[in-house]
């Protein structure tokens, strides 16, 4: 076993392992972790295939801003987790068996019969100069420059949607509002009391 | 390297016009207050008719593909986006008195539907797996938010926390079958991979695979059984005003994605998804229209009635030719005629704090208002089939596209489906006509309403009598 | 011939009409019976031309018209006569003008929505009888079916929900198998067009298949046993004039569709399963006989009545087959035809008259119990003639019409089959039976209530409406002949054109044809 | 070396264990998204090991993007459980039943 | 000559018309006088037509009137057929048919339904007269029907009595009963011929002599038989032969002018008419006139034994009608047509000269039927009881009267028959003889003669009827004794010429003709034979018990009360038809619609299925959980069902 099968089947275990957890674990917030070390033994494995580009991102994008996201969230729902746990024995047998079967069919498919090393040849590894960034730099913006923008647009709706379905202004909430203060005119603040000289008691 | 002809733009000029009109009302809209609303609503209306200026000042030809590919200018897009700007602006002005009466009138709704909007009009005229995922994605995303958009309806929430999650499995599933035909044909690309799989001597087992995967996320997308599970609870818990427009103009996307990935790229694959959906059409027609007679719920009812239909369209795509296809076409856009103009009922005799879901609501209908019966009238016969109705000719066509075929006893099933299907339209109709009125207060909406639904209601009966036109243009788009 | 589009004007006049009347009450008009009189008897004097301008020399289709109306579909607006829809055409208008004016004074809600759903109904049912295109034919069909779903469902009696949507979805469930027939044959044939339906080859197999469908939506129009049950509960829900054209036109359009497809589309399965026809005839008129026999509600018995005279119709036209076989020759054949459609023609009469008769009682007592009633005559003289003479047409008394659509295809069909012909005549008994026990009980015999003793004769109105439908009874039944002078030609060719097979020779020799 | 069908064997076995998730998970919404999560990474894992195979860098654009929607999708998704968990206090799947039949 | 032939049926009809339909505006005079005129004319014509044809000699008119339609080429036309047998019938229907309009003048004076009834009259002579010239089967159904109808209308006349309105109710199914036969006979006759017209048919018939039918297969019979049959079967019902007279003696619900004319003189009388008219075809079956004379024989003997235990006045006469018909079917069975056509004539007249007399009586007796509540009502009413002496002598066969010659007639023609059943005909024949004169003058003396049985009050008001009433009566009397005279030329004679087709072997009058020399011999033969020593055997048995000695009538009824049960009902026939046809109909009707429509077509198939439907929805709809996982669920599982599904499928191809 060379060293990169020695790797690429230590981060599939971790990442199988992983992803196992997130889905058998009892606390939201360990699921979440548990993603967290699957997304970066993944990552493992895309450097492995030679995107080192999408490795990093994947770690920066997934890790460093959605699962904070989804911790986020998790901590700040606050949610008890006891309870959550009930059922999943039961239901057990029948998610394994389908899950299997599923399983089962698609090892059918994409196994060693059609994908193995004999049907697909394994490319020749690119020389050190090769960089990945660039060549996605170098058709992001041209070949795929349509995309490039719908995904942007992707993004503005997710902005929108998040901010429309969240922000609310809660009434009890006390909050500077600068227009206001910039906007304000001495008459706002000050009342010239006009008062009669006091007369002198006589 | 080759670049990009300005030209190209050119065919682009509606997306773009509509994002940045978008923008536009977004920006605008925040220096609104609630009084002066409505200018946010004229200019999303303007920005359809502007829309449909530009797609008609460019109506397509012949096919042209742009953008590296990514993008297609044909008929059949030019067509299917001209109905998606038409029922969307009735769905724009069927919303605005329902959202007003409710303290949702703001600019966010017309902003997330423009952009849902976007979202279709990328899908019609993908010509690249990437855009079609891109433009199913910016309208999936658009209507998730939509669906939670009255924030304080716990309904509305759980219907977009259902929606969102099958919507985002039905996403993997398509993306998995996506990444198998990617690998099965090496391109993304829907003209190289439809000549790859039509190339390939043996229907290979990875593209069925890879097939599966895909009608898997169409159907959920069209909401085919058995996939469809999301319909009901998303069309009942959404407010009427989404329910509306996610029953009616995704519809027609929907049928624009099932050609693109189905019939261009995997045209070589035709006996084996015709197969699949046969199975998925004759389920739905069965699923759909049996569980909508035990329905109380309008909305419900007309949840599975969507169904039912989405199962008649299925039929006409899997006769897998032109005249299927356009009779599936002509199907997708009659039907999202229907679908607003029936939603469109649910808001006219809604109020406020009162929503007309009930099918009791529509009691005595027409003692209150003949005319509005009269309308409703015609749109549950047309979802029917009954004739005058432009929905006997979509029936008909679908039909015509599989007996063509020699699918004969699919036809049977279908009429045979239908007719359990007449009992709960003509369910609706009783009530209207036959039973009294819990309420006699007259119906109160504005003027633009009125005339939208109106004009709806013609339309079907006219297009009944006169369904040459459109059935010509539909089969135009399928030379 | 005549230039203008007559048989259009048959069919959008009336339609326009309903229309005008919705308008005009929602303008506030305060009564539109006028409007709607004008119009029925505008229409009915239209329709009296077809008659008087037909030529009764030629099989072939008169007063055509043809327009393209969907490309799509190969669909034209094809519209044209022969001799079997043009009677049917001027018994619908007749009947319209007698059905407003039956509905004169008692429907005093929604009056206006009434007689439009009544003229709207007319202008369908023209289009059924006079289309020349199978979608065009289809639409009208399916079209006539939500009038009559409204007529039923607001006007009708305490059931009338259960009736109307019984009704429908009876109605729907026969005819949406015979659309997908329709299409099969466009699918073979590349055209709507009637006509090129009647020259289409079909293999046997196709033929029995599409002669089922046909068959089922035929045959819940007429009805035939057993998919007769919709009639007896939508016939006695429905206000009378909704009774009137239930079982005056509507019943015929299965018949006419009998005569206008299933035999001249498919002969050959026309002949190897005319004997499920016949027997299903029969067995209408012997079970449906006896059923009324025992029924308690004047107008389920004339209901059930009407079945069992509906029997005759398809027994005459489905004898040409047997006639074949028995006798080696079509004499006869035609006057099995020519006797069904007289029988259509003059049921529509009599059926019509005796709804209105049991309306002008419901009338005035609110009720159709046969039990309430009694000794009718003593308070009305006038309509007892009337009532007494419409049973005896009802049992085919001759003299009336009632009896020469029975006794052609008595005739007939006892050349065929002995059997045929006695099980057949067994009418004679079963009509006289039911309809005169009815009369019995319910004309006849001392005033039995206080409501019978406080009835009024009819009043002119009602004279005019009975008066007219007797004397088309007594016409017809006293002289025929010019009615059944012009179904001649097309009669004849028909049992010409479905006495030829349509199989390839080396089939029709395995098939024994 | 790796063969082709390593990959998208491991990518199989992502998207089942998500299936799993997604069928065993009856509390949690939270974890649902997560399951979809995986879901998607079993994906990029089939689109990034082809696209290396094939030579092609069109699959790792296809991931790219994947990436950028599932980001939006997460936004969005979590904003819908933010509302969602206001109106009902609950994030418990079995508590999601209002509409049914 | 058309233009007489077409007056004769239209001016009753005119008549009819006028007085049914402007009755209130012409008054009651106007109704009367109307149909008397329009029935005058008919009977002067029929005597015009009568010397044109009989004493000139004409030869006999076959016309169309016109075309009622043509299909298949066949033609139905309604046309005239003038012969010597027509000519006939057009005189006793048109006379009988005037006595009784003007009798009636008087009968029902008081009636509020005046005008309707001679409406009625004169209508039912219009269909009569139709009934009898006709030329072709489809008129000949037309009049059988019309007849029928008026008959129907005219018992129910006081349509407010229960039995009245049941009675012709009855009368009109029964009848029904007889032309479903008789449809069905003109049906045959239009397979084998494809014409309706009598001449044609008569024409080929005996070349269709030999044909079969098969009427069940396997067994074929004689076309000719069944044809002959089925006509018969009409005239069974419509001539009151059994098993379907049981309308007749109902019938006496209907006015008493009626029962003279319609159920006695003329319109019972259409079937023997039928029969004579198509001899052609009944000569050639030997079956079908078997049939016909064991059916008459039956008939005859014991409706007449019916007779004997009436109580009604009119019941009594209806009975001795039926018995009469039973003779003339004789006839016809024996071939003997011009007897039975004979028969049918003088029975016309003294029948009807016997129920108006009845009438005549009631009148007086203030519509009390009853004939034990009578007796020695001669003193009050000379002219009644003379004419009735007249009728019943007649009606007995009494020699020197018209029934004498008739009967006597068919008795011997009987006799001379060689047909199967002819012997327990002539059997039948001789012994209502007796039992004729038994009945007829039993009531003759218990009307007339013995006790005045009934009350004072009616007793004071006896008095002879007005001359309306008994003129009709003297001008019926006359040809009740001399129409007999003519029995020379009617029956040995050469009277009916071609009208009448009698096969050679079996002309049982031509051969009885051989010993025939003059109505004189007739009498001193008839006055030796055995019919008449019966028939003062009747009369002297009649005189014994009723007059002689009341008190043994009771003895002989307590003696043989078991025979006696079965007379006065009637041999149980209305029982079991009430109970068999029309009970049986009602339980056939009940059960077929509760269970075959309502139970099975509607409940199960079409509630049932629509319940089905709603039950599978109301469960399936419990899918939609509302559970998240199950959504998902039903996703996955669809997937990977269209996996397996799918690659099985791919494997296996």
């Amino acid at each position: 076993m060379d060293f990169e099968r020695f790797v690429f089947y230590v981060f599939a275990i971790i990442l199988i392992y992983a992803a196992g957890r997130v889905i058998t674990v009892r606390n939201p917030v360990h699921a979440a972790l548990h993603l967290v070390l699957a997304f970066f033994t993944c990552a493992g494995l895309w450097l492995l295939l030679e995107a080192e580009f999408l490795a990093i991102t994947l770690v920066l994008v997934y890790v460093g801003a959605v699962m904070v996201l989804f911790l986020f969230v998790v901590m700040m729902l606050d949610i008890n987790t006891s309870p959550l746990r009930e059922g999943f024995i039961r239901y057990l047998p029948v998610g394994l068996v389908v899950a299997s079967l599923m399983l089962l069919e698609m090892f059918l498919v994409v196994g060693a019969r059609n994908f193995g090393a004999q049907s697909v040849a394994i490319p020749e590894r690119h020389g050190a100069d090769y960089s990945n960034t660039r060549e996605l730099g170098n058709v992001l913006y041209t070949d795929y420059v349509y995309p490039f923008e719908i995904a942007a647009v992707i993004l503005l709706v997710a902005i929108v949607a998040a901010i429309a379905l969240t922000m609310r202004k809660r009434p009890e909430t006390r909050y500077q509002d600068p227009s206001r203060q910039v906007s304000v005119q001495p008459e706002d603040r000050i009342r010239i009391v006009k008062m009669p000289a006091e007369r002198e008691q006589s | 390297m080759n670049t990009i002809q300005v030209a190209e733009f050119g065919l682009l000029l509606p997306e773009i016009f509509v994002l940045v009109m978008t923008c536009v009302v977004l920006v605008v809209d925040l220096y609104l207050t609630e009084r002066n609303r409505d200018v946010t609503y004229v200019l999303s209306l303007l920005t359809l008719a502007g829309a449909a200026l530009l797609t008609l000042g460019n109506y397509p030809s012949g096919t042209t593909v742009a953008m590296y590919g990514t993008f297609v200018h044909d008929p059949m897009g030019g067509l299917l986006k001209l109905f998606i700007y038409v029922v969307t602006a009735g769905v724009f002005i069927y919303s605005r008195s329902y959202l007003r009466d409710r303290g949702l009138y703001k600019g966010e709704y017309y902003v997330l539907g423009l952009f849902a909007m976007l979202g279709m009009m990328v899908l019609v005229s993908a010509h690249s797996f990437l855009t079609i995922y891109l433009g199913l994605e910016l309208l999936s995303l658009s209507l998730y938010a939509m669906v939670a958009f009255d924030r304080d309806s716990p309904t509305a929430s759980e219907a977009a926390m259902k929606y969102f999650v099958l919507g985002a499995l039905a996403s993997g599933m398509l993306l998995y079958g996506i990444s198998m035909l990617y690998g099965a044909t090496g391109s993304l690309d829907i003209g190289e991979v439809g000549a790859a799989v039509a190339g390939s001597e043996d229907r290979s087992i990875i593209l069925i695979f890879a097939l599966c995967f895909v009608v898997a996320g169409l159907a959920f997308k069209l909401g085919a059984v058995p996939f469809h599970m999301w319909i009901p609870d998303v069309y009942h818990g959404a407010p009427t005003s989404v329910t509306l427009f996610i029953g009616s103009a995704p519809k027609i996307a929907a049928f624009a994605m099932l050609m693109r990935l189905l019939a261009e790229s995997m045209g070589g694959l035709q006996p084996d998804w015709q197969g699949m959906l046969a199975i998925l059409a004759v389920l739905s027609l069965a699923v759909g229209n049996i569980i909508a007679i035990a329905q109380t719920n309008l909305k419900r009812m007309l949840a599975y009635s969507t169904i039912s239909h989405m199962g008649f369209l299925l039929l006409g795509v899997l006769a897998g030719t032109p005249e299927g296809y356009s009779a599936a076409m002509f199907y997708a856009v009659t039907y999202a005629l229907m679908a607003i103009g029936a939603f469109g009922m649910i808001i006219l005799l809604s109020r406020s704090g009162f929503e007309a879901e009930r099918l009791d609501d529509f009691r005595g209908l027409n003692n209150r208002s003949p005319w509005f019966a009269f309308i409703m009238l015609i749109l549950m016969f047309s979802m029917a089939g009954v004739p005058p109705t432009v929905g006997f000719y979509a029936k008909l066509s679908v039909l015509e596209a599989v007996v063509a075929i020699d699918m004969v006893w699919i036809a049977l099933v279908a009429v045979f489906f239908s007719i359990i299907g007449a009992f709960y339209y003509i369910r609706v109709v009783k009530l209207m006509y036959f039973d009294e009125s819990e309420s006699d207060e007259p119906i109160n909406v504005g003027m633009d309403m009125r005339l939208a639904i109106s004009a709806n209601g013609v339309v079907v009966l006219a297009l009944g009598l006169f369904p040459g036109a459109l059935l010509s243009l539909c089969a135009a788009a399928f030379p | 011939m005549i230039d203008t589009p007559i048989l259009s004007l048959l069919i959008w006049l009336p339609i326009a009409g309903g229309m005008a009347l919705l308008v005009m009450d929602s303008l506030g008009t305060p009564d539109i019976r006028p409007t709607a009189l004008v119009v029925s008897i505008i229409t009915f004097l239209f329709s009296i031309l077809i008659y008087t301008g037909f030529d009764t020399s030629t099989a072939a289709m008169q007063f055509s018209e043809q327009v393209r109306w969907i490309d799509a579909f190969n669909v034209n607006y094809h519209l044209g006569v022969d001799g079997i829809s043009m009677p049917l055409i001027i018994l619908t208008t007749f009947t319209t003008v007698l059905v407003v004016l039956a509905g004169w004074q008692v429907i005093r809600e929604k009056t206006a929505q009434y007689m439009a759903s009544f003229l709207i109904m007319e202008g369908l049912m023209n289009g059924v009888f006079a289309s020349l295109d199978a979608v065009l034919f289809y639409v009208f069909w399916e079209a006539m079916l939500i009038p009559m779903f409204l007529i039923i469902g607001i006007w009708g009696g305490p059931r009338r929900v259960y009736a109307t949507i019984k009704f429908f979805l009876y109605t729907f469930f026969g005819s949406v198998f015979m659309l997908v027939a329709l299409i099969y044959m466009y699918y073979q044939s590349g055209s709507f067009s009637i006509l090129d339906y009647h020259a289409l080859p079909l293999g046997m197999t196709e033929q029995i298949l599409i002669f089922i469908a046909f068959l089922l939506a035929f045959a819940v129009k007429v009805p035939m046993w057993p998919v007769h049950t919709w009639l007896p509960d939508a016939h006695v829900e429905a206000p009378t004039g909704g009774s009137v054209i239930l079982a005056a036109i509507m019943l015929k359009i299965g018949g006419y569709g009998f005569l206008r497809f299933s035999l001249p589309i498919t002969p050959d399965a026309s002949h190897s399963l005319d004997w499920l026809i016949i027997l299903m005839s029969l067995v209408a008129v012997v079970y449906i006989g006896f059923v009324a026999l025992v029924q308690e509600d004047m107008k389920k018995l004339i209901a059930y009545s009407s079945i069992a005279h509906m029997g005759f119709v398809t027994l005459g036209i489905f004898l040409v087959f047997s006639l074949i076989d028995n006798t080696g020759s079509t004499q006869g054949a035609s006057l099995g035809i020519e006797g069904g459609m007289v029988q259509m023609i003059s049921h529509g009469f009599i059926s019509g008259a005796l709804f209105l008769c049991v309306g002008v009682l419901y009338d005035r007592m609110h009720s159709r119990q046969i039990s309430d009633y009694g000794g009718v005559v003593n308070t009305m003289p006038v309509f007892a003639a009337f009532m007494v003479l419409f049973a005896m047409a009802n049992s085919g008394l001759p003299g009336t019409s009632g009896f020469v659509g029975e006794f052609m295809v008595i005739l007939a069909s006892f050349k065929a089959n002995l059997w045929y012909a006695v099980l057949a005549a067994t009418t004679l008994i079963l009509g006289a039976a039911y309809s005169l026990w009815m009369v019995k009980r319910v004309i006849f015999g001392e005033v039995v209530n206080e409501g019978v003793r406080g009835l009024e004769d009819i009043n002119r109105r009602e004279f005019v409406i009975l008066g007219s439908l007797a004397a088309a009874v007594l016409l017809f039944g006293i002289w025929p002949a010019p009615l059944v002078e012009v179904m001649h030609a097309s009669v004849n060719n028909l049992v010409a054109h479905v006495t030829e097979s349509k199989l390839p020779v080396a089939q029709a020799l395995l098939t024994g044809h | 070396m790796i063969a082709l069908s390593d990959y998208l064997i491991l990518g199989a076995i992502l998207f089942s264990i998500s299936i799993a998730g997604i069928f065993l998970n009856r509390k949690n919404v939270i974890i649902l998204l997560m399951s979809i999560e995986l879901m998607l990474l079993a994906v990029n894992m089939n689109f990034i090991a082809f696209s290396y195979f094939l030579d092609d860098t069109a699959g790792q654009v296809f991931v790219f993007f994947i990436l950028t929607v599932a980001a939006a999708e997460a936004a969005i998704g979590l904003a819908i459980l933010v509302v969602l968990f206001r109106n009902r206090q609950t994030i418990n799947v079995n508590d999601l039943d209002t509409m049914k039949g | 000559m058309e233009k007489i032939y077409l007056a004769i049926p239209l001016a009753p009809l005119f008549g009819a018309l006028v007085a049914g339909l402007f009755g209130r505006q012409i008054g009651r005079a106007g109704a009367h006088w109307v149909t008397i005129l329009g029935v005058g004319i008919s009977f002067v014509l029929s005597l015009v037509v009568f010397k044109h044809m009989v004493i000139d000699g004409a030869e006999p008119f076959n016309g169309s009137v016109y075309t009622w339609l043509v299909s298949d080429g066949v033609r139905f036309e309604i046309g005239f057929l003038v012969d010597r047998l027509t000519t006939l019938m057009l005189l006793v229907v048109s006379f009988v048919s005037l006595m009784v309009h003007i009798y009636t003048i008087g009968y029902m004076h008081e009636d509020p339904g005046y005008q309707r009834f001679f409406s009625y009259i004169a209508l039912f002579t219009f269909s009569m007269l139709m009934l009898v010239m006709s030329n072709n089967f489809l008129q000949l159904f037309f009049g059988w029907e019309a007849v029928g109808l008026v008959s129907y209308l005219l018992i129910g006349f006081w349509y407010k009595r229960p039995s009245a309105i049941y009675a012709n109710l009855k009368a009109f199914l029964v009848n029904r009963v007889g032309d479903f036969g008789f449809l069905l006979g003109i049906a045959a006759i239009y397979m084998a011929f494809n014409s309706m017209d009598y001449m044609t048919v008569f024409a080929a018939a005996p070349s269709h002599a030999g044909e079969t039918i098969e009427v069940i297969p396997g067994v074929e019979w004689q076309l000719m038989s069944v044809i002959c049959i089925l006509l018969f079967i009409g005239a069974m019902g419509k001539s009151a032969q059994v098993p379907l007279h049981v309308w007749l003696p109902d019938s006496m619900e209907g006015p008493t002018p009626i029962s003279a004319l319609i159920h006695a003189a003329t319109m019972v009388t259409a079937g023997i008419f039928m029969v004579a008219r198509m001899s052609p075809l009944f000569e050639l079956s030997v079956t079908a006139l078997s049939v016909v004379l064991v059916i008459g024989a039956i008939t005859a003997l014991f409706m007449g034994f019916l007779g004997v235990v009436q109580n009604d006045i009119k019941r009594v006469v209806a009975y001795s009608t039926l018995s009469q018909l039973g003779y003339m079917t004789v006839a016809l069975g024996a071939s003997a047509y011009a007897a039975g056509i004979f028969h049918l004539m003088t029975h016309a007249f003294f029948k009807a000269l016997l129920f108006l007399a009845a009438g005549s009586v009631i009148i007086a007796m203030h519509h009390d039927q009853d004939i034990r509540n009578m007796g020695g009502l001669k003193k009050y009413m000379p002219i009644t009881y003379w004419t009735s002496l007249i009728g019943s002598l007649a009606l007995i066969g009494f020699p020197g009267f018209a029934g004498f010659f008739s009967k006597d007639a068919i008795i011997e023609a009987t006799h001379a028959s060689q047909i199967p059943g002819s012997t327990f005909a002539y059997i039948a024949v001789l012994s209502s003889v007796f039992v004729t004169a038994l009945y007829s003058f039993r009531m003759f003396f218990l009307v007339f003669h013995g006790k005045e049985r009934m009350d004072e009050h009616t007793r004071e008001h006896l008095h002879e009827t007005p001359p309306v009433v008994t003129v009709p009566l003297i001008m019926l009397a006359i040809p009740s004794v001399l129409a007999g005279y003519v029995i020379g030329p009617v029956l040995f004679g050469d009277y009916f010429g071609g009208a009448i087709h009698v096969d050679h072997a079996r002309d049982v009058l031509a051969h009885l003709g051989e010993h025939f020399t003059g109505a004189g011999g007739f009498i001193l033969h008839g006055i030796t034979g055995l019919p008449f020593i019966l028939a003062m055997a009747g009369l002297a048995t009649a005189w014994y018990i009723y007059i002689k000695n009341p008190d043994i009538a009771t003895t002989v009824r307590r003696r043989f009360k078991g025979i006696y049960q079965v007379l006065v009902n009637k041999y149980y026939a209305d029982d079991f038809n009430e109970a068999v046809f029309a009970g049986g109909a009602r339980g056939v009707g009940q059960l077929l619609w509760k269970i075959g429509d309502v139970l099975i077509i509607d409940g199960l198939i079409v509630n049932g299925s629509a319940r089905v439907v709603g039950w599978v929805a109301s469960v399936v709809r419990h899918v939609q959980s509302g559970y998240l996982y199950h959504y998902a669920f039903s996703m996955i599982i669809g997937l990977l069902l269209l996996l397996s599904w799918f690659m099985v499928y791919q494997n296996g191809s």
